[in-house]
Order: structure tokens, then sequence, then C-alpha cells
């Protein structure tokens, strides 16, 4: 394991930020999530490591709004112009395992072997993940609940693994990428590896059995009582770190235009309109249940591995402050 | 899939002499949705509109677009030649490169052959987004009313009567007639007036299908073309009608006095009192003003009371109201005539200062034998003939400064036919008339003011009159004459003004009721000015008479016949063409919120009911519904509808933000 | 930044030529153009007019869309309160756009470049002097690069925040 | 100083559990709708209560900020008869729906709460567990903590802590020169990640189909950037304009910490200063501003 | 009502009585007239024949002095108002005339302090009310007749009152109780210079105003401009040579107020005319005796 003092972090940084386009954890103006350290850099925004970030990294890998394509109509032809890809490599500083869990669901949705998504590929290929170990979790985390090791990466997704050790940081390469992106550094020196204690999770459950529980549970009386106080906004499915549903349309400019794909939620009514009127999720509680059982229960059947990370995001910014895990306590407890 | 088909227009050089239309044909050809794009010298011709036709079936277009003049002019043009050739009509829009762009952008052709392309744009987005649309139809109620019981409201009532329909007339004053039965002799011919005016009054009063609504005004005018509901004020005549003989014997013993106002307050009359003797209805009316008794009421007394002893038929009654009825129609004719200018602002012309400063209607009720002079040519002062009369024309015409920029068109005339008139009553009287041009626009007009000048010997001075002041017992007119070139000075017994003409002092207020436009000076706005003089925007609104603009007799009489076979033929339909052009509820998408209600200046919009079935319940919820014959497509609703639940066709929220796209000045 | 840049201030200096959308109402204000057309009243060839049936159904949305497609000004124009040929059509036109000219101006956008004005269907040279003074103006403050819709093409994760700061230098109006 | 202290939360929370028992128990509600615990100390959730026994769940405190009128709105085509705890801004948005038409007030039972002022609990996440907790902006400047209209009633009326609103922060905006101005929204916008909690929490924003669910009718593309995005805000500004009733809960639950209420509150500056003093909700027939005129309205366009 | 005061060359010397009682009227009717410090001649009848800058330059001194005090000036005689207000247009009108006049001054000088005439301040400012109420000897019975003249009504930018048919001198006597009769010659010219240099055409014109006031009947004329008066009230004796003898008194509108007011005429300077003014004082006299006969008798009466 190789160390840093704390206070020499900021020259590790530079130094990341004159090879690669790095990204950090900051926090603007209330929002925090993820941006280039040149933005930390000019005093825009603030460096934050204190919490995991609101707007998750999935918009490293997946963005908001992203255009696929450009087309325009020259005479009665249609020219298509592809995307560049990444001009060149990046580095993602400061993903918790939570999240480096998050991006190996959403792997396995877009690296599926014989249709991966070329745009997300190559944003995975070209970008080396420096996760850090989460030593004080929120109130609202409860990622070891869902199975997570919150000290070290046992995903394919984190290069690195940075541990924060009091006043000194550690670094540990986890993958071959991670290790020549080390070499790369200077001012890390080699030392006997430990690990940081860690502050112990306040909800803690056992997830093991909730897909089978879930299954026959499709009428339970249940989600009416979760189902009723949703609002169906977009909240917690934008800054879920797993939910990756999009929509895709174009957006026009006289005789040129760009095919776009941007995010989506079933939470909203449209998501699930469909010609001629007809609805299959008319109201709230199909949404609501439709959404935690995707998360808790199909996907494990077809990924074997649940589509809830235990982030707590949506517990702290749901609006009608809906809690998932006292409904998964609730299904474990029937 | 859209399939457009786009015609450049050049209108001879009026939009080819400044916007390259070739170039603009050529650029919009790969435009979306663009089938066929061409260019030719005159669109609204008989082979342009051929060219459109033949286009559409060639190329199977379902969409036309025409870039030529205003809509306002020719969009009715091509709508039916595109219907000819099987189009629905409102598949079609125009984009106008002519008011709007060859004629404001002279000499700068690169730059409006670049904006004529991106009005063509405009177009062509928004046709893309239109959809096919039916005329609707609304019942027509077969009657109409005329505004004005002056001879262009009279003419215009009988030519309407005589074609079978039932029709009103609404006159303000107690009796029908208006400035002709004021008029003592009518140019060109010199008839008497009433002569040619009171048969006519008659035969309107007589007519089954006329009734006269007198001593009434407009209150409220609500509905549309065909479907008018109008509250009418009958103002409280005092008289009962019904029982009223006209005999007259009230009047001769009514101790209240007022001004006659229709003998231009030269003479009293009595307090109750028809306006002049061939009235129609020739029954009184009490002016509360001058009446003794209702003066009296108004410091708690009771006086007086004469004419309801003496009146034979017990007709007379104090406690009558004004009272509101409504009526319903299908046509409207504002025939509300015109006002002499007030030309007191001349205060160098003596007007008010000196009694021998007289107006021309003055001069009628005077030479008139039935007026107070009983027709003698005498001076208001002293009652004497006067030896030398000047009369000036153009007081308040073409005269931007104090009085209005138009020129009257009537003085001309008749100035010199009263001139004519003083020549022949009182032959040694010399006459001056000051003028700066004499215009004669009618047939005999010319020789009848030859004949004025050479057989009646009336002196024609050309120059303008600059001061009018009392000089002892004559009047002193001081003035010029341009053609000699020197001052004049002129001691005149009587002046005559010749005033302005000025539209019915009420008329703007008249123009909001009815919902018609009117200019600065307050003339009604006709349609168009040359094509459309009877017509106004408002469907089912016509204008008849002075009303519309200063004119004489002749033409009021001749706008009073076009009015009359406009209204007609509105009235001959069974049902009226509604525009579909009108706003619609999409239930899907309203929800029943009632803020567009309030908003509708017709009331077109009410909450109804409606049953369906919702995640396997039939429900019952509320949404909001345009009655379709009522809207009238203004889009006040269509904002104040958050959820665009209400979209107005042909105007929808899809075309509008086409066209805004169509201007697309941002890249990608 | 992406490649389709945003024009910056200086690079437009002189030959800018201003795009100005007119919302002009049929009975009014679009027959008050045609009279100055017809009257052959000259004026800069930047204005492009827009029919509507009445200056109450201009949406506010419209005129924000207007700046969006990247429009240097926007005038809404109607009959004058009372001879409105719906009757009560222009009394919602000026309750809304007294609030919405407030609101664009809070937001920031020149004023300049926003008028609502009553031109009757007589007034041909009103509607010229009108628009010439208000191409003028916008000729003067140059393009508006405020809330336009330039898509940034996101090629990779080019956050929101950094297009902010880019955008803020960069969008200083009359710089 | 918040009036917290001098209100005493349990005796009113005892008083609603013991007013649910009877409506439940009655018959006379098939359901009460009130606000449970939630996860974090903060975090009060609504709960839907059915059996009698249940009613103990309910707690009243200084969280319970959602307005649980917007609910009432998925049961007016079912045969519930629903009661809701409201506090003063609660009733003004039950006024807002009825009077849109929206809920039937036979099918509802209002059980008005006099408030306190609810506590900020955005401020309260980031303050430690047990600082002082600000009032929450809206409520500062709260001048109905009293029920409005109400069935039925628990605790005391509270003093009005404000007499009328403080505009001071929309004037210092309109002070700022045009630049900063369009920079300070721009930078707040490009914030918004457009997942319309701000819509979806509003009684204004009561719209069976809104024109942002609707993307094939070309008004707002799904692109988040800035000028989208401040669209969508400025828009539905202008739809609630006239008609919000100053919750402050589009601000409280934005994600993003967008301040949403300036644009509001400038919204209701001007029309208080063009069209007359304008309360939202207060009553049921006082007609919306922008949906009638006034002959006399300012004249600036001659 | 405070303004600077101009009195000009003619009220210091051949219209001395203009100014005595324009300063006793000013001063009884509450407006302060403040003697602008070493004011200069305007250049009324001849400057404009030298040139143009100096014409301007001259009167602008005073109005650029008067301006430095933020006062708009009151000038009683027509002369000195019109040259007075010709550079107060022009130099607000046009820039480049505003630097050259300022050169040459050498004091600045915006326009902004305006060039009043004092019948015009006592008509449109006072308003002839006020001035009726302070009437103490009401003129009633006198016949008088209201001479402008040429430089208070033309040319139309600079006049103060209408140009054809101008009424304030009328409406002020008629607010003093005279009896304004009506005639042709209210804005005729007198004659001007051409009586000094041209006399036969110029004493041609004075004579046909006399004339004219003769056969309208007038006890005497009215008028507000010191060059007109002493063309008409002087020249009555030149014109008494060719065999007419006139005997028409002819008064300062300020002359009138003062004897209204119940001023002596010493004071208002009425014993310095040249046509002796006793007549017109003691009809007003005899008329005051009647009134107060009548008003005797009718008291024994009742």
């Amino acid at each position: 394991m190789q160390f840093l003092e704390k206070s020499k972090l900021g020259v590790l940084l530079m130094q990341l930020n004159v090879q690669y386009r790095l990204l950090v954890p900051v926090e603007y103006k209330g929002l925090t999530q993820f941006a280039p350290y040149s933005q930390v850099e000019y005093g825009v925004s603030q460096f934050y490591l204190d919490g995991n970030v609101t707007v998750s990294p999935k918009t490293v890998y997946l963005p908001q709004s992203e255009a696929m394509y450009k087309f325009s109509a020259q005479g009665k032809k249609l020219a298509i112009e592809e995307m560049p890809a990444l001009e060149h490599m990046q580095v993602l500083f400061g993903v918790r395992h939570c999240d480096t869990k998050a991006i190996a669901c959403l792997d396995k949705v877009f690296l599926d072997e014989q249709f991966p998504d070329p745009q997300y590929k190559d944003k995975r290929d070209k970008t080396i993940v420096f996760a850090l170990a989460c030593n004080n979790p929120k109130a609202t985390c409860f990622c070891e609940s869902m199975g997570i090791d919150r000290a070290h990466a046992d995903n394919s997704v984190a290069d690195v693994q940075v541990y924060d050790l009091g006043d000194v940081y550690g670094f540990e390469a986890v993958s071959e990428k991670g290790k020549a992106c080390l070499d790369g550094l200077t001012g890390l020196n080699e030392g006997a590896s430990r690990l940081p204690d860690q502050k112990p999770q306040s909800i803690a459950f056992d997830a093991a059995n909730l897909p089978e529980k879930l299954k026959d549970m499709f009428d339970h009386p249940i989600w009416d009582e979760y189902a009723f106080k949703c609002l169906n906004c977009g909240t917690c499915s934008y800054i879920c770190p797993t939910c990756h549903c999009f929509d895709i349309n174009n957006k026009m400019r006289g005789t040129t235009g760009l095919k776009l794909r941007t995010w989506d939620s079933c939470m909203f009514g449209e998501y699930t309109q469909m010609a001629g009127g007809h609805n299959p999720r008319p109201g709230k509680k199909e949404r609501v249940r439709n959404r935690f059982l995707h998360k808790l229960q199909y996907f494990n059947e077809k990924h074997d591995m649940s589509l809830c990370v235990g982030c707590g995001r949506c517990i702290a910014k749901c609006p009608v402050n809906m809690d998932i895990t006292k409904f998964i306590r609730q299904v474990i407890a029937e | 899939m859209e399939r457009v088909g786009v015609f450049i227009c050049h209108c001879g050089s009026n939009i080819g002499a400044v916007v390259d239309c070739a170039r603009v044909a050529e650029s919009v050809k790969d435009y979306p949705g663009v089938a066929f794009s061409t260019d030719y010298k005159y669109m609204c011709s008989e082979p342009g509109q051929e060219m459109i036709q033949n286009a559409i079936r060639e190329h199977n277009l379902n969409r036309v677009v025409v870039a030529s003049c205003s809509p306002r002019m020719h969009e009715k043009t091509f709508r039916a030649c595109v219907a000819k050739a099987g189009l629905n009509e409102y598949m079609f829009e125009m984009a106008n490169i002519r008011e709007h762009c060859s004629w404001v952008h002279a000499g700068r052709n690169e730059e409006a052959t670049e904006k004529a392309i991106d009005l063509v744009k405009m177009a062509i987005s928004k046709v893309c987004n239109n959809e096919v649309l039916m005329k609707g139809h609304a019942p027509v109620t077969k009657r109409a009313l005329v505004v004005g019981g002056g001879i262009a409201g009279i003419q215009c009532a009988l030519d309407i009567a005589n074609n079978g329909y039932q029709v009103d007339i609404l006159e303000r004053t107690p009796s029908i007639g208006g400035k002709m039965s004021q008029i003592d002799k009518t140019f060109p011919t010199i008839d008497c007036s009433a002569c040619i005016l009171t048969p006519k009054m008659v035969e309107a009063s007589s007519h089954p299908n006329i009734k006269l609504i007198t001593f009434a005004e407009l209150e409220k005018v609500d509905g549309y073309v065909g479907n008018f509901e109008v509250t009418i004020r009958s103002k409280a005549r005092s008289v009962d009608m019904s029982k009223c003989t006209g005999c007259g014997t009230c009047m001769t013993k009514c101790p209240g006095k007022a001004d006659d106002e229709f003998n231009m307050n030269l003479r009293k009359r009595t307090a109750i009192y028809t306006p002049f003797p061939q009235a129609i209805p020739n029954k009184p009316v009490i002016d509360r003003e001058s009446c003794l008794k209702f003066k009296s009421r108004k410091e708690g007394k009771d006086v007086c009371g004469v004419c309801a002893k003496l009146c034979p038929a017990g007709a007379i009654d104090y406690e009558q109201q004004d009272e509101l009825f409504t009526e319903r129609y299908g046509a409207i004719v504002m025939a509300t005539g015109y006002e002499q200018f007030d030309h007191s602002i001349y205060g160098e012309y003596g007007y008010g200062k000196y009694p021998d400063v007289i107006s021309g209607l003055h001069f009628e009720r005077l030479v008139n034998a039935s007026g107070p002079t009983q027709g003698h040519i005498v001076r208001p002062s002293d009652h004497k003939e006067p030896k030398t009369v000047v009369m000036v024309k153009c007081v308040g015409s073409r005269d931007p400064e104090h009085g209005k920029s138009y020129c009257s068109r009537t003085c001309c005339m008749y100035t010199a036919k009263q001139a004519t008139m003083i020549r022949d009553h009182c032959p040694d009287t010399k006459v001056y008339v000051f003028y700066m041009d004499v215009r004669t626009p009618g047939k005999l007009y010319d020789e009848f003011y030859n004949r004025t000048r050479e057989e009646y010997g009336v002196e024609y001075i050309r120059g303008r009159v600059s001061k009018i002041y009392q000089d002892g017992e004559t009047l002193r007119v001081k003035g010029e004459d341009t053609l000699l070139g020197r001052q004049i000075e002129i001691d005149a017994d009587m002046v005559i003004l010749a005033n302005a003409m000025i539209p019915n002092p009420d008329s703007e207020r008249m123009a909001q009721i009815v919902g018609i436009g009117y200019d600065k000076d307050g003339w009604f706005t006709e349609s168009h000015p040359k094509l459309g003089p009877v017509e106004t925007h408002t469907a089912g609104v016509f204008l008849a008479g002075a009303c519309q603009g200063p004119k004489d007799i002749p033409d009021s009489v001749a706008q009073a016949g076009a009015a009359a076979v406009k209204v007609c033929a509105l009235l001959s339909k069974d049902q009226l063409e509604t525009e579909p052009t009108v706003s619609k509820v999409d239930n899907k998408l309203c929800s029943g919120c009632g803020l567009c209600v309030p908003v509708c200046p017709y009331k077109a919009i009410s909450l109804e009911t409606i049953q369906e079935r919702v995640a396997g319940k039939t429900i019952e919820r509320q949404v909001a519904n345009i009655n379709g014959s009522l809207c009238q497509g203004c889009g006040a609703c269509t904002v104040t509808c958050r959820s665009g639940a209400a979209n107005l066709k042909h105007f929808t929220n899809a075309q509008i933000l086409a066209e805004v796209d169509a201007l697309c000045q941002t890249i990608l | 930044m992406s490649d389709n840049s945003v024009k910056t201030a200086n690079d437009v200096a002189e030959n800018f030529e201003p795009k100005i959308l007119v919302f002009a109402c049929n009975w009014c204000t679009y027959a008050g153009a045609d009279l100055a057309g017809t009257s052959r009243l000259q004026y800069p060839p930047n204005v492009r007019i827009l029919r509507v049936p009445c200056s109450c159904r201009v949406n506010p949305q419209f005129v924000i869309r207007a700046f969006q497609r990247g429009i240097d000004g926007v005038l809404v124009a109607g009959c004058h309160p009372g001879d409105c040929h719906y009757t009560t059509g222009n009394y919602y036109t000026r309750r809304r756009f007294l609030l919405i000219n407030r609101m664009m101006e809070y937001m920031g956008i020149d004023p300049k470049r926003f008028h609502t004005r009553w031109i009757s269907g007589a007034e041909g040279p009103k509607f010229q002097q009108v628009v010439t003074e208000m191409i003028e103006e916008v000729r003067a403050i140059g393009p508006n690069r405020k809330l336009r819709d330039d898509m940034k093409v996101t090629v990779n994760t080019d956050d929101i925040v950094a297009s902010v700061e880019a955008d803020t230098k960069v969008v200083a109006d009359n710089v | 100083m918040s009036n917290a202290f001098v209100y005493n939360f349990d005796q009113v929370q005892n008083e609603m559990r013991a007013m649910a028992k009877e409506l439940l128990e009655s018959g006379e509600a098939t359901m009460v709708i009130g606000w449970e615990k939630g996860a974090l100390p903060y975090q009060s959730t609504p709960v839907m209560i059915r059996s009698a026994e249940d009613v103990d769940k309910l707690i009243w405190d200084a969280y319970c900020q959602q307005n649980l009128s917007t609910y009432l709105i998925d049961y007016i085509y079912t045969d519930e008869k629903v009661a809701i705890f409201a506090k003063g801004c609660d009733t003004r948005a039950y006024n807002r729906l009825i009077q849109d038409n929206r809920i039937k007030a036979e099918k509802c039972i209002v059980i008005g709460v006099p408030c306190p002022g609810m506590k900020n609990a955005r401020e309260a996440a980031r303050l430690p567990e047990n600082a002082e907790v600000p009032m929450a902006n809206a409520c500062k400047e709260c001048r109905y903590p009293n029920p409005v209209v109400f069935d039925k009633r628990v605790g005391t009326d509270v003093t009005a802590w404000c007499t009328e609103r403080d505009f001071s922060d929309v004037e210092a905006i309109e002070a700022m020169p045009a630049d900063d101005k369009y920079a300070f929204w721009q930078s707040q916008y490009t914030k918004c990640i457009r997942c319309y909690a701000c819509r979806n929490i509003c009684p204004a924003c009561n719209c069976t189909s809104c024109i942002f669910d609707q993307s094939a009718s070309g008004w707002c593309s799904k692109d988040i950037n800035a000028s989208e995005n401040q669209f969508y805000g400025v828009t539905r500004a202008f739809h609630v304009a006239g008609r919000c009733i100053e919750c402050g809960q589009c601000e409280m639950v934005c994600p993003s910490e967008v301040p949403i209420m300036l644009m509001n509150k400038k919204f209701i500056k001007d029309i208080d200063s063009l069209f007359g003093a304008h309360e939202a909700g207060l009553d049921t027939n006082t007609p919306a501003p922008l949906s009638h005129f006034s002959v006399s309205d300012p004249e600036e366009f001659m | 009502m405070d303004y600077a005061y101009f009195p000009g060359c003619s009220l210091e010397s051949t219209g001395i009585e203009f100014h005595m009682s324009a300063k006793a009227v000013t001063k009884a009717l509450g407006i302060n007239l403040i003697e602008i410090p070493d004011w200069n001649c305007c250049g009324a009848s001849s400057a404009h024949t030298r040139g143009h800058w100096i014409s301007l330059a001259l009167p602008a001194r005073n109005m650029a002095i008067a301006e430095a005090a933020k006062l708009d000036v009151a000038i009683p005689c027509a002369a000195c108002y019109a040259r007075s207000k010709q550079v107060e247009v022009e130099v607000s009108q046009s820039a480049e005339t505003r630097a050259k006049i300022e050169e040459i001054i050498g004091r600045p000088y915006k326009g902004e302090s305006k060039a009043r005439n004092l019948t015009d301040i006592l008509y449109r400012d006072l308003g002839v009310d006020k001035i009726a109420a302070k009437v103490v000897r009401p003129l009633d019975g006198l016949n008088v007749l209201t001479y402008y003249g040429c430089l208070m009504t033309r040319p139309p930018e600079l006049a103060c009152d209408d140009v054809e048919d101008p009424v304030s001198l009328d409406e002020i006597m008629k607010a003093l109780g005279a009896n304004v009769l009506q005639w042709g010659f209210k804005t005729e010219c007198c004659g001007g210079s051409l009586t000094a240099c041209r006399p036969k055409v110029g004493l041609d014109m004075t004579q046909k105003i006399l004339d004219a006031a003769i056969k309208a009947g007038a006890d005497c004329i009215v008028t507000a401009c010191p060059m007109c008066h002493s063309n008409l009230d002087m020249r009555q004796a030149q014109l008494a040579k060719h065999d007419h003898n006139y005997h028409m008194p002819v008064f300062f509108i300020t002359e009138m107020i003062g004897l209204a007011l119940g001023m002596k005429q010493k004071d208002l300077g009425v014993d310095r005319h040249f046509i002796a003014t006793e007549e017109v004082m003691c009809k007003l006299e005899e008329y005051e005796q009647e009134q107060i006969q009548k008003m005797m008798n009718e008291g024994g009466e009742a």
C-alpha cells in the first residue's frame, strides 16, 4: 500500500488533472455531484469529501442528456454523423463502494455481450476509478445491509482503492489500469498496509431472502400503504445510482437535428403511456410497486445482484420522505 | 406525409422588382415537407390559379403555400382556388412578401429576398401542422337592424324590406329624417329636400316589414353574424304612443320653452314638441329638461300639467321611464350619419360673438319655408334682408392644425347651391365666396357651379378669410385674393361658414358597442377602402351613408342600397357558414379547472359533465366545453389554459411554435 | 466547451443584423403593417411578422421560445384597449405582458429586447416608427445570447457546472 | 423567536389522535391521512390510517411539512371519505383545489391544525444533532398560520408572527445589473435535473396532464440545459402566478436547492402592485387575477 | 410665486408708468419680482438688423443670470419678451447655438429658465379669479377695447397667447368688471417704428386703430406693450394736425388692475400719459356715486 499525507492530496490531484481529465466530488450552490477538478481550481465549486454526493457518478457514464448522433438532410438524402469518442482518459476520484457497486449493476445492463452500448463502453474503458473506503456513513446509508463491503472493492469497477487513514491516505492498486496510473504518480511512499476503522451504519438488516419474499407479494396491501404518499416525481429515480432508464427523442433545428438519449423515470406517467391512450401503470401504486420490485426482485432474478446498493439518496431527497429500508424491514418481518 | 406546394408570386413588379422570386422558390425546394416549388408572375390571376390546381393534381400535394400579398386581401381567393382542386381550403397558408417585404424594403433586394425566404419557411412550417377543417353552420335570424334614421338608414331599410325581410330602424331623435329633413333644397337639381324625403319617410313608416324604434339608443350588442342580440334603451317619451293621435293641441299651450335644436336654436320650441311638422312618427315628446313639471319635481313641487289636461286622448304619461329590451337580428347596418364641425374654435371668425355669422345648416333653416323665418332670408340680428353676403369655405376642413385634415366633399356644392338660392330670393344681394379650390365631383355638379357664377353672378374669390369682426352695422371680412395678389376687405351683412363634416359625436362609443373599427377622426372603418366600402371587419355589420366618411345624398343613397344587398345576401341563407377556426378543448388534457370560462368574450365556454372509464370504472368529471358557433376564435382561452387542452384550430400551439422555430438562429 | 461555442461578443461588432419577431394581431397591427406597406413606408428588413387572430392569442411561452431560438427582439402588438375586434382580448394581453415583461427583466434579459405596443389598423406610420426604433436599439446592444438553446453536444462527462461558468463569462450582454 | 416554545406539540398531537380515533370509529371517515415519524429525526412522512388502533402512529412535530390536500385528488373517484390534517397553508391549498374544481368538498373532511411554523428540514440535515434549527423560509413570512377553512379543528389558534410579506430578497435581485441577474438564474437553473418534484408537490400545479408531460406537444424538449430548464421554471411560475399560496414546498423539496420561490414572489409582488393586493386560496370565490381584467389596469403600452 | 424681473429700457423711460404699475400690482397680488442685477438692453428694436448673434446674445445674458438663480423671467414689455423668448427657444432646440451663445456671453445658459410675458403670468399662472377677488373699485360701466399688437401673438412659436384670437387681456379686464367691447384691430400693427422713420405709412396704421376704437364707442384702449402705448397715446396729438381731434386715453393693463385694486393714480403713473385720463377717472367716480346712490335708496326702502 502506498501512503500520502492528507495535506498533499491537492498536489496529487493536480498531477492527476495534468495527466488525465480528473473528476472529483464537488459542492456547487447546494448541489453535490462529480465535476471536473478545474472547477475546484477556479474556485467555482468546493471539493466535497465528507459525504456521498447527491447526483451519483452515474452521470459520468450515462449523462442526463447525451447526443447519440447528429443527422442532417441534404436535399432528399440523410447524412448521419457519429458523436466523437472521449478525447483523453479520465480519472474518477472519490467514488464510494455503493456507487462502484451501482456502476457494476449498470455494466450488467449496458455492457451486455451481444449488444454493448458503444458510448457507455467508451466511457467505462477510458475511466480509471479511485474508489474511496467510506469511514463515516450518513444516517441514511444501508449499503452493508445490501451486502456491500465498504472497505474493499469486491467488483470490477474500482481500479485503485483509497483509504482515509486519519492523517494519511492509503492507495492500493486493484486493477492493471490502476497500477499503471499509480506508477505514473510521484509523492507516494510505500508502507505496510492497514485498514481504516469504519463507523457502523445505523440501519442494518439482512436482505438475503428479500427477492423470494417479494415473489408472491404482487397484490399485497403493503403497496397501498407506501404508494399513497408518493408524488410520482422523478427525484428518486434521477438521483439513484442504479436507475438507468432512458428515453430516445430528437431535437431539431430546421433540417439538422440530434438524436438525444435523456434520462427517464418509471414514475412519470408518460413513461408507460401507449398510443391509443392506454397506460399499463396508470396510478401511483403500480409505479411504486414496479420501482421497488425492479430494484429488489426482478434485477436479482436476472443478474443475481440487487439493483439497490443502499446509498440512501432516495431516503434523503424524497419530497415525502418515503423510506425504502422501512419497506424492506417490513417485508422481511412478514 | 406532408407534400407542400410552394408558389411565389411576382405580383407583376410589386414583388418581383425587389424580391428574387426564382431564388426564393429554389431555396425552399428542399425544405422539409416541400414537394413542389415554383414562382409565377401573377399567382392570383386565372392562369396562376390554374397552375396551382394542376400542380396539386400532378404532384398530389396535400398542402399549399402562396407567397404574395396580404392574406387580408387574397386569402379567400386562394382558398377557393385550392378548394376547386379538391384540397381542403384550410390546408393553405400565405406568406406576405409584398406589404410586409417588397413594398417596405425598396432597394434592399438582397436582404428583402432573405426575408422573403424566412417568411416562406415560416408559412411552410405552419402549413405542415395544419389540419383539415370544415366550415360549421349557424342559424340566421331573418331580421335586420338599421341604426340611424337618416336618408341612408331609411333607404337601406326600404331596400331590405322590399326584399321581404323584417327590418327595424333605430333612431335616437323623436323622428326619422336625419340631417336631410333640416335641409331646404338639394343640389344639383335644387329640388326641395322635404319633397323627396318625406315620401320615403312615409313609405318607411307604413311599410309592413319596417318597424320604427324612435327616441331610442343602442345599449349593448352581443352575439355574432346571423345571431346578434341587441339591447335597446327606449328613452321615456312621456307620451303613450298607442293613445296619441298626433293632433298637436298639447304643443299649442305648453308654457315650457327650450332652444329648437332642429332649427339650429334660431327660435324657441315648446317643452312638448315634434322636431318638425312632417315628423314621423308625428307624435310629440316631452323634453324633461325644459318641461316645467319635471323641473319643479326636482325641487319637490309639482306644477303645470297643462298638456295632460288638454290631451283629448289622455296620452300624456309623466311616470314613463326608460326601458331596456332585447331583440335578435341577423345583420346590423350602421347609418348614424354626420354632424356639423363646431367652428367656435375659430375665435377669429367671431362665431357666437356676432349673431350674423352663421353656418350652412343655419342658412338652410332660414331659407326653409317651415323654418323660423318662413323662408325669408334675413339677418338673425335685425331680421333685415342682407345686401352683401360673404360665404367662407373649408371652415374646419383641410386644416390639420385646428380642424380636420380631410376635405368634407359636400361643402363646395352646398355653398354654390346656397349662393344660388340667395341670388334667387334677393336678386340685388351681392354674394362673395372665399374658396381654396372648388370641387364638383359629380354628375351635373360642375355645370351647376358654372351656372352659379355666370347666371347668378356669384363672386368667387380665391383666398382665405383671416378675420371677421363687427364694424358698426356690418361685418368687416378681411381676406386675400391670391389671384390678384392683394388683400381684400368686404363689409358684409351676413357671413355663412361652410363647416366641415364630422361623424356623429357618439360614433366611437357605438363602434365599441358593435365591435367595429373607427379611424382617428371617428369615421367607421370599412373592410377595404376600394373593394369593401359598405362592409366592416366584423362579419354581419355593414355601413351606409356619411358615418363611413363625408359624402353627399346621392352617394349615401347608393351606399344604402349596396349595404341592403349585402344584408339580403346574408339573410337569404337559412344557415350561415361559420369559420371553423375556433377553439376546441381536448377532454384528455382538460382538468375542468374552469379558468378559461370567464376569459371568453363571447361566453362560449361552459363546464360540462362527461362520463369516462378510468381504471375499469365509469366516472363523471367536469371538462370545459366550447360552443363552436359562439366562439369567434380570439384565442384568449388557449393562453389561460395551462395544460394546452384548449387549442385554437388553424392557429394551434404547434403551428405557432413551428413558425417561431422556422426563424431559428441557434446552431447545433 | 463543445464545438459550436457561442459566438463571443467581439466577433459580431460591425455587421450584426438583429432578427426581430413581431406577433401582430390580425385586425389591427397586421392591418397597420399592411397600411405601412401600401403607403410604402420604408423600414429595415430585420422584422418577421407572425399573424395571430388577437394579441390575446400570444402565449408568453412563445416569446421565451423565440429567445431560446436565438431571436434578438420580440414585439407583441395588438389593438388599442377598447378597439379589440373581440372586445376584451387586449385587456388580457395587457395583464399578462405587464407581468411577463417585468419577469423577463427580472431574469436578466435587456428590456430593449421585448416590447408590447398598441398599434391600430390606421397607424401605419406608428408601426414603421416602433419597428425602426426597436431594430436600432437592438442593433446597438448586439445579439441576444441569453436563454439561447444552443445544443451543447455532451461528448463526454461535460458536466453541467462547467458550462455555467463558460456561459457566464461569455454571456455578458453589452460587453 | 420561533414560538415553538409556547406551542405544545404533544398536546395537539394527542388531540389529533383522539380526533382520528373518533372519526374512524364513528365511520364518518374511511381513512385519515396525517404524518408519522420518518427515518430521520428531521423527517416526518404522510401516513394513511384506516383502523382506529393505528392512530398512535400519528405524530405532530415541527417537520410535518408535506401538504396533504393534494392527496385528496386521488380519491375523488372512489367512495372513500378522507379526513386530512391541515395546517394554515394546507387549508389554503385545499381552497385552491376546490376552486380549481379538482376535489369535491363532500368527499373530504378537513381537520384544521394551527401551525407554529415548520422548521427548515434541509438545514436540519446539515446541522449537527441538537443544533437550533431555523424556521423554513416560507414559514417566516406566513400570515395565515391558523386554518382558513376547516370542518373540524384541533389545538388553539396561534397569533400570526408576521403581517406582510418580505420582498427584500426579490428586490435584491431586481437591483442587480442585467448580466448578473442572468448569471444568477442561469447558474441556479443549470442545477435543475427536471425531476418535477416542485410541480408534483405544488397544489396550484394540479393539471391532469401537464405540458411538460406531453413531450410530443413540442413546448419543451427533454434536453437538460440551462435554457430548457429556465423555460420550465418561468413557465411554471407563470402558470401558478396569482394562484400560488406561498407554502414554499417547491423550494423545500428541490434536490438541487433552486430558489424557486424567488420567481413566484416576483409575480406576487408585481400582481399586488399592478392589479391590487391578492392572496390566493383564502376563499374559493375570488377570481384568479389572470383570468379577469380591469379596464383601469396600468397602461404602459401606448 | 417668484420670478426674475426684466423691466427693459422702455420701462425705464417712455414706459415708466408700465414699470411703476407693474411693480405695485404684482406686489399687491403676491407675485414677487426680483429685478435681474445689472441687466442689459435686449436689443429689441434694432439689434436684429445688425446681426443674428448679437440679437440673441443680448437677451441671452439676462436669461443666463436668471437661470443661475433658477428663476423664470417675468417680462412686461412685449418686445423684450419676444427677443428673450427667441433666444430661449433657439438655445434649447440646437446644441451649436447654445455652444456659440455660451461662448459669446461667457456664462452657461441651457435655456431652462423660461421667458414669461407678465400678462400671461397674470392670466395663466395667477388666474383671473384671484385678481377679481382683490378688486376694490370695480371698473363697471367702463367700455374698454383690448389691444395686443404684434409681438405678444406673433410668430406662433414665441407667442404667449392665441395667434388669431388672443383672450388674456379680455379676460383680465372682464375680471376687473369692465365692459369689453368687440373690434377687429386686436392684433393689427400699431405702426411700430414706422411712425418715426416713415410717418406717412406708420401714422396711417395708428389712425386706423384709433378710428376703429372711436367707432366702437370705447372709453379707452388697454394694451400691454410700451411701443404700442406710445404710438397710440403720443401720436394722437400729431394726428390732431390733420383736422381730426383724437381724445382716446390709452392705459396699460397693470394700470387698469391698479385702479381696480383702489390704488392712487400717482402711484400707478396714470398721470403721466399724453392724453389726459381725467374723463375715465371721473366716469368711474360718477358710476361709483350712482352705485352708492342706488344702494342708498334700495337700503332706504328695505
